[in-house]
């Protein structure tokens, strides 16, 4: 950190110092145990309100010329410094952190204005201002900011929740795989991306995936993208090998080690960006790349310079920005009670991403998720869930039943999607939600209401299964 | 059994022979039905409680010994610097060093240099040590009849038993032991329907500092996901590649045939006509 | 208890038994302090799900001959059997416990049909399914409960939100109370009622505040009515000396001994209704009860008998239906840590609350609090906000800065009543919002906007003011 | 200081003169203006501490005993059976109780019955030990010179210094002290902007098993709330009524004039022209 002033506050008898910029950041963050395992969280509940004062009086320019990971050390910083649109930033310049949460969620910002801004915010000055914000807040701003992006529907419009189909199985077996694929669309879910983590990284197997989705996708002349989630090497290579690979997808971090632990670079995220570019498969748009970002990966690379997680992951949104993704989304409770310990903290920092990532000018979306060894339940991710779909997150998870059997974690379930569609008046994108009316999977035109028997088109390669070896006919 | 009022069941139940996903799971409005519901809620306690099972070091380290490969078969017990389970969730950095009790135990009291090795095995209970305690004996012999088989020859330090670590306490322990290579192997974080999934972490030049980017990995290895076999056959596979490349990690890419573990037909199936 | 079988439950090689229905009831309730403190909660996750398991088999028709609370021993036991209405049960009298969720859950039950099954739900009832349902399902069946009520305005209808202004005031000082109602309509706020807790017990003052907020609704001509939520013998007293009271307010609990703690019994108040009704105050309903409850009250008495604290509660919706309700609200987090310990607890008892109350016929609002000795903050609240906005919530609380400086404690604030408003589109009571508008107070029909002057109405009271003794001109 | 952008005034900030309430804030679109957000948050942040602030038991009794009325006026201190303000927190049960050690300190050595007096002082911290620290005093001086103002006469016992405790505490010390009324002067739970608030509550015959139904309560006394005066006078009051019905509770209403309290006419304020 380079040698800046320090922060002072003073209340009452007391003076509260803070080391530099980042330390107050740190300080201010509401609290987290990520930021507690990394020694710079505010030790009481006052030294944490005595920095958010602190942090209210800072002007946001200050974030323009004090780097929180100096410039020549870190590639993500010289990313968010160079790209940074001062004209976009006029607007605001001349406020401080305090006061650009009051103009946020004053009337003055509106879509529109909110939109143009975008290249004037850095990921610093969202998750500063995110730090002063309550929940109510997040989601009344969130919901202001509109992010819409298309590769073959369009995601992410007013009034819509799309969901990622996860078909994921512990052996990428085809048919296993196949399975999920159904089940989710019959519960009319998959617009955002029928997208797989694959448990192996075998390049054929990579391939096979990749074709297997594609013809899914053409037989049932599906409105919606595939993806493979696995390294960006592999993905270039299959892309190579001449594979129809719909978007790219990456697990991204918010600096430069932390990508490097994640075998990647700015560059090579470029190469691929080009790579999926070239194939033009996109028929409505050419947003071809698919992040996923999580608060905490920084420091479990040991590459967070000092800063909370909350404001590593800020960055990982402008290395995100510069891609212009179809998709990204925080895996906001995976890695495990390390970070976000319990329900509270993961639906606060679900709900912080969220808005910082929209704020930014992202298409977010959230997997809404934790693990067995955290301190959370489904009732904490009801919550978010419902929180976020007011908020106006473009898109959630959807798994069989909630429960990854490979990925080893919870997360939302094809029956959440259409809850929360459902309470929410929401529908999933409007090419996808023709497209289920069409095949009769739902009775409405706004995919929340299901038909109660099997649509015809899917009936012929169930009916190829009526082999010996099916559960109810009770093989020896 | 009659059907429950307001369930409205779903005809695709067959498909949940290809795979344990909760598929097809039927539902009351767009809701799951309770029986569902119920059952996941049983699940998740009883995955809260595996998170918390103990390795069972005699028995596993017994096992090992029984098998091993190395010159000296006896397992080295070694201890995280993480004290206890709670500890262990909290501070994954105290699970990626050893205590200083183990540490001891591993340097050579004369400082004499250990004697250098191909390949070290690292079994640590990590987040399952249902995992370890099931899976880790079998694995290790089916890893050394696939060594066996193979052309290439490794020399094997006595493996070691580790308790509240992380992947990455592989690192140290490789390079005090002098090890060209460790496997890691570790029971993953439990799922609700898969408990007792261990996973392998293939590091080569082993030091501590060593990223993930520099790892390779095999997962989700268990009777229900990736058979023992399947995984130690991918395992010789990979260390045979890294001895080629003299490296892993990122640019190691698996390029074997795999098909052992792949239906035949490329991307064919029954959603297109099998 | 009486005599009554055990409940078993085999789960592998381990044979789960429960002692009688309230233990099984107590065991499968989500994790609170409270039930941990009674020494009723089950004692591993283990035991609580397989409790669900049990208790989700249980014949709905179980609950009309295994009183909980024997019929001898305690009048709500007795209201709820005697009242119990067999031909609104036939619905559902063949569902078991799990059954009934699934049917609430379901297409079948629409609103229409809820809302003629009231009368055939008892409590006990109501809180068994509710120990079986996530969050979502609370929120999705409340969300089809609809409860309408009237005194001098519509609450309750779809698409609205009301608000109880709270002017409270330590010394009950009048003008220290008009400041805060003053605030409180110019953001809109006091659809519900205009209700003072009172600092003394005091009877004239009592009176004088019933007479103070009569006058004040009379002179602005305020669609919606007042309430001094003093000792219902106080009100009593106050009307039999001729005091305008417009609504009787109780705090009630499930239990006859909960009660006889809070100095009333049925026939107390059903001779406070009877006084309120002979007023003839409401213009356009007669619903002149209002009543506040909350989890731990029973306990708190001794009086729970071994019930559940959720099971307590449910219980005094009961009594409160009798007396058919303007208002009731859940104080959810208001007693404090030893009944709900922390924000997830809070909020899983605001929306089972809310539920139970929804789906026994009641107009449910909720107070959104909690204690500074609890472990929670703002952002639980505005998630429980937020997730009672989505399930239909008829009003919640509205207070300068969300600090009861009388109470102390901290409930939404006025601001809160208007972002759930916003973000959700609501609006408050069509009285009050077309009142809203025509003051000049909103600048829309939906009492979403704020006009950003003072109305006209509102000026000469505040320019009689101007005072040496304003703060601004610094009084020596 | 210029006004910042996008926040909204309220024109009414003068009403502030009349109540501690947090009105006229002011907003942002609707939502709170950050100064006052943050405000918020630090008096949170304060008002949970002082939770946990102690009560300065040394300097209690040693002012208490300066003032007391009674024969003796040595304070005797006593714990509640909670053991610390976790537990305190956690099982009201435990703080309505005695501690072992504090039951044998009040029951006489021979098992010779305790003297009857009229009245007992109860001082306890409960949830705020500040308001005690700050107001238990004074309040008990205002008492008694109300008291030795009046025309009743009220014989006292030494009162009671209690830590960790709730009102119904002050059944069980009532009743071992034979008091013919207790008067629990009592720490309410912290507000955010009123963190020293003392309740008093009477309960005439004490003994453990009395309802709050059989209670009377005055509340909210600070100097930013009812004075200590004005409580001390309304406390004299509420005795002697409870004396003249022998009875305490719903019952006994306060139809003490209370004209002191309040503002003179009956009513009106500046919303209906004053
Ligand atoms: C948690 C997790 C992560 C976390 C790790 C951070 C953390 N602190 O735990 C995050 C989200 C950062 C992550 C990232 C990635 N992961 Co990952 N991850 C997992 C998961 C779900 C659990 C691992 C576990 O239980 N470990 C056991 C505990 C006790 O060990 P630990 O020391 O606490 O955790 C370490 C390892 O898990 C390791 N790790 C995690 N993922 C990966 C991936 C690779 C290739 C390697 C070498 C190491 C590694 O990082 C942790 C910290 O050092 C597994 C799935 C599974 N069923 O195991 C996938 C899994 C291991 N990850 C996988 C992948 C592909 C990735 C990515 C490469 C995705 C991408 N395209 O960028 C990235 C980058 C990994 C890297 N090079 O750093 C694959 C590996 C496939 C394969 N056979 O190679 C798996 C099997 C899931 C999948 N099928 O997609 N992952
Ligand atoms: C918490 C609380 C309650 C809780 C008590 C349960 C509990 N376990 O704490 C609940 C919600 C049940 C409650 C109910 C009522 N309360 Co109350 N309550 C309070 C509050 C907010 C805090 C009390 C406190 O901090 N106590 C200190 C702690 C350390 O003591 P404790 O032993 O833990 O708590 C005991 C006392 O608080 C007592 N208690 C609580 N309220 C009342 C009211 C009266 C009249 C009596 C005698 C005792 C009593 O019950 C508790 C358990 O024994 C005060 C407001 C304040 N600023 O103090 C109002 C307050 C004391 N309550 C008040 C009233 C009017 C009532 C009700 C009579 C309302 C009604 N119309 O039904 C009922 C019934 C009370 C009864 N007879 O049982 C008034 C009393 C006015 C007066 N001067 O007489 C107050 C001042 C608030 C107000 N102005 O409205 N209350």
């Amino acid at each position: 950190m380079s040698a800046s002033p320090a922060y002072r506050y003073v209340l009452g008898a007391r003076t509260y110092s803070f080391r530099h910029l980042a330390d107050l950041m740190a300080k201010a963050t509401p609290l987290r145990s990520g930021d507690q395992l990394a020694g710079v969280a505010a030790l009481t509940e006052e030294e944490r309100a005595v920095a958010q004062l602190r942090l209210a009086e800072v002007p946001l320019k200050a974030f323009l010329t004090e780097a929180l990971i100096p410039y020549d050390e870190d590639e993500v910083t010289r990313l968010i410094m160079d790209t940074h649109d001062p004209s976009a930033f006029a607007t605001i310049s001349h406020l401080s952190v305090g006061d650009f949460r009051n103009w946020l969620l004053s009337d003055q910002a509106t879509p529109q204005v909110l939109a143009k801004l975008r290249p004037g915010i850095t990921p610093e000055m969202a998750a500063a201002v995110s730090k002063l914000m309550r929940n109510q807040d997040l989601i009344l701003v969130a919901q202001k900011c509109q992010v819409i992006t298309r590769f073959r529907n369009t995601l992410g419009l007013p009034g819509h929740l799309a969901t990622r189909l996860q078909p994921n199985h512990p052996t990428d077996d085809i048919n296993g795989i196949a399975a999920s694929v159904l089940d989710g669309l019959l519960y009319g879910n998959g617009d955002a991306v029928i997208g797989i983590n694959p448990a192996s990284d075998n390049l054929a197997q990579v391939i096979r995936l990749n074709r297997m989705l594609d013809e899914v996708i053409q037989h049932y002349q599906i409105p919606t993208q595939s993806c493979v989630l696995t390294h960006v090497t592999n993905t270039l290579e299959a892309i190579h090998q001449g594979t129809p690979v719909d978007l790219v997808f990456q697990s991204i971090g918010g600096t430069e080690g932390t990508n490097t632990s994640f075998g990647v670079n700015l560059a090579l995220l470029t190469e691929a960006r080009e790579a999926a570019l070239s194939l033009k498969r996109g028929t409505l748009g050419d947003n071809v790349m698919y992040f996923e970002t999580g608060q905490g990966s920084a420091l479990s690379a040991n590459a967070h310079h000092g800063l909370d997680q909350q404001t590593c992951e800020a960055r990982a949104y402008a290395v995100a920005r510069h891609f212009s993704p179809l998709l990204i989304n925080t895996v906001v409770g995976f890695i495990g009670p390390e970070y976000l310990f319990d329900g509270k903290q993961i639906i606060r920092a679900g709900l912080e991403d969220h808005f910082c990532g929209k704020l930014l000018g992202l298409p977010m979306g959230c997997d809404i998720c934790y693990t067995n060894h955290a301190e959370a339940d489904q009732n904490d991710m009801d919550n978010l869930l419902t929180l976020l779909g007011v908020a106006g997150c473009n898109f959630i998870m959807g798994i069989p039943g909630s429960d990854d059997i490979m990925l080893n974690y919870q997360t939302t379930s094809f029956h959440d999607a259409l809850y929360a569609r459902r309470v929410l008046n929401l529908s999933p994108a409007p090419e996808f939600a023709d497209w289920l009316q069409r095949m009769a999977i739902c009775q409405d035109a706004r995919g929340q209401q299901l038909t109660d028997t099997l649509p015809n088109a899917f009936a012929p390669g169930l009916k190829n299964l009526t082999a010996p070896d099916t559960p109810e006919e009770g093989t020896p | 059994m009659t059907k429950p009022p307001g369930l409205t069941d779903n005809p695709w139940q067959k498909l949940r022979q290809f795979t344990d996903a909760r598929i097809a799971l039927g539902r009351c409005g767009v809701s799951q039905p309770t029986a569902a519901h119920l059952e996941f809620q049983l699940n998740h306690a009883q995955a809260r409680d595996a998170v918390h099972l103990p390795l069972e070091t005699k028995a596993l380290c017994e096992g090992v010994a029984h098998l091993s490969l190395a010159a000296d078969p006896t397992p080295r017990q070694l201890h995280s610097a993480a004290e206890d389970r709670m500890t262990y969730l909290r501070r994954p950095d105290l699970g990626r060093q050893l205590s200083e009790a183990s540490r001891a135990l591993l340097s050579s009291p004369d400082n004499t240099p250990t004697p250098p090795c191909d390949l070290l095995l690292i079994i640590i209970d990590g987040l399952s040590a249902q995992a370890v305690n099931r899976h880790a004996v079998p694995f290790v012999k089916a890893l050394h009849d696939a060594l066996l088989a193979n052309t290439d020859t490794w020399t094997l330090a006595p493996p070691c038993v580790v308790t509240q670590g992380r992947v990455a306490i592989g690192d140290e322990i490789g390079e005090a032991l002098n090890a060209r290579a460790t496997l890691v192997i570790i029971g993953e974080r439990p799922g609700l329907s898969s408990p007792d999934s261990l996973g392998v972490y293939l590091t080569w030049n082993p030091k501590p500092g060593r990223s993930d980017a520099e790892r390779n990995c095999i997962s989700n290895i268990r009777p229900a996901g990736l058979s023992l076999t399947a995984a130690a056959e991918k395992a010789c596979y990979l260390l045979g590649e890294a001895r080629r490349l003299n490296g892993s990690g990122v640019a190691l890419k698996d390029r074997s045939d795999g098909e052992a573990l792949m239906p035949a037909e490329s991307g064919k199936n029954f959603l297109i006509g099998r």
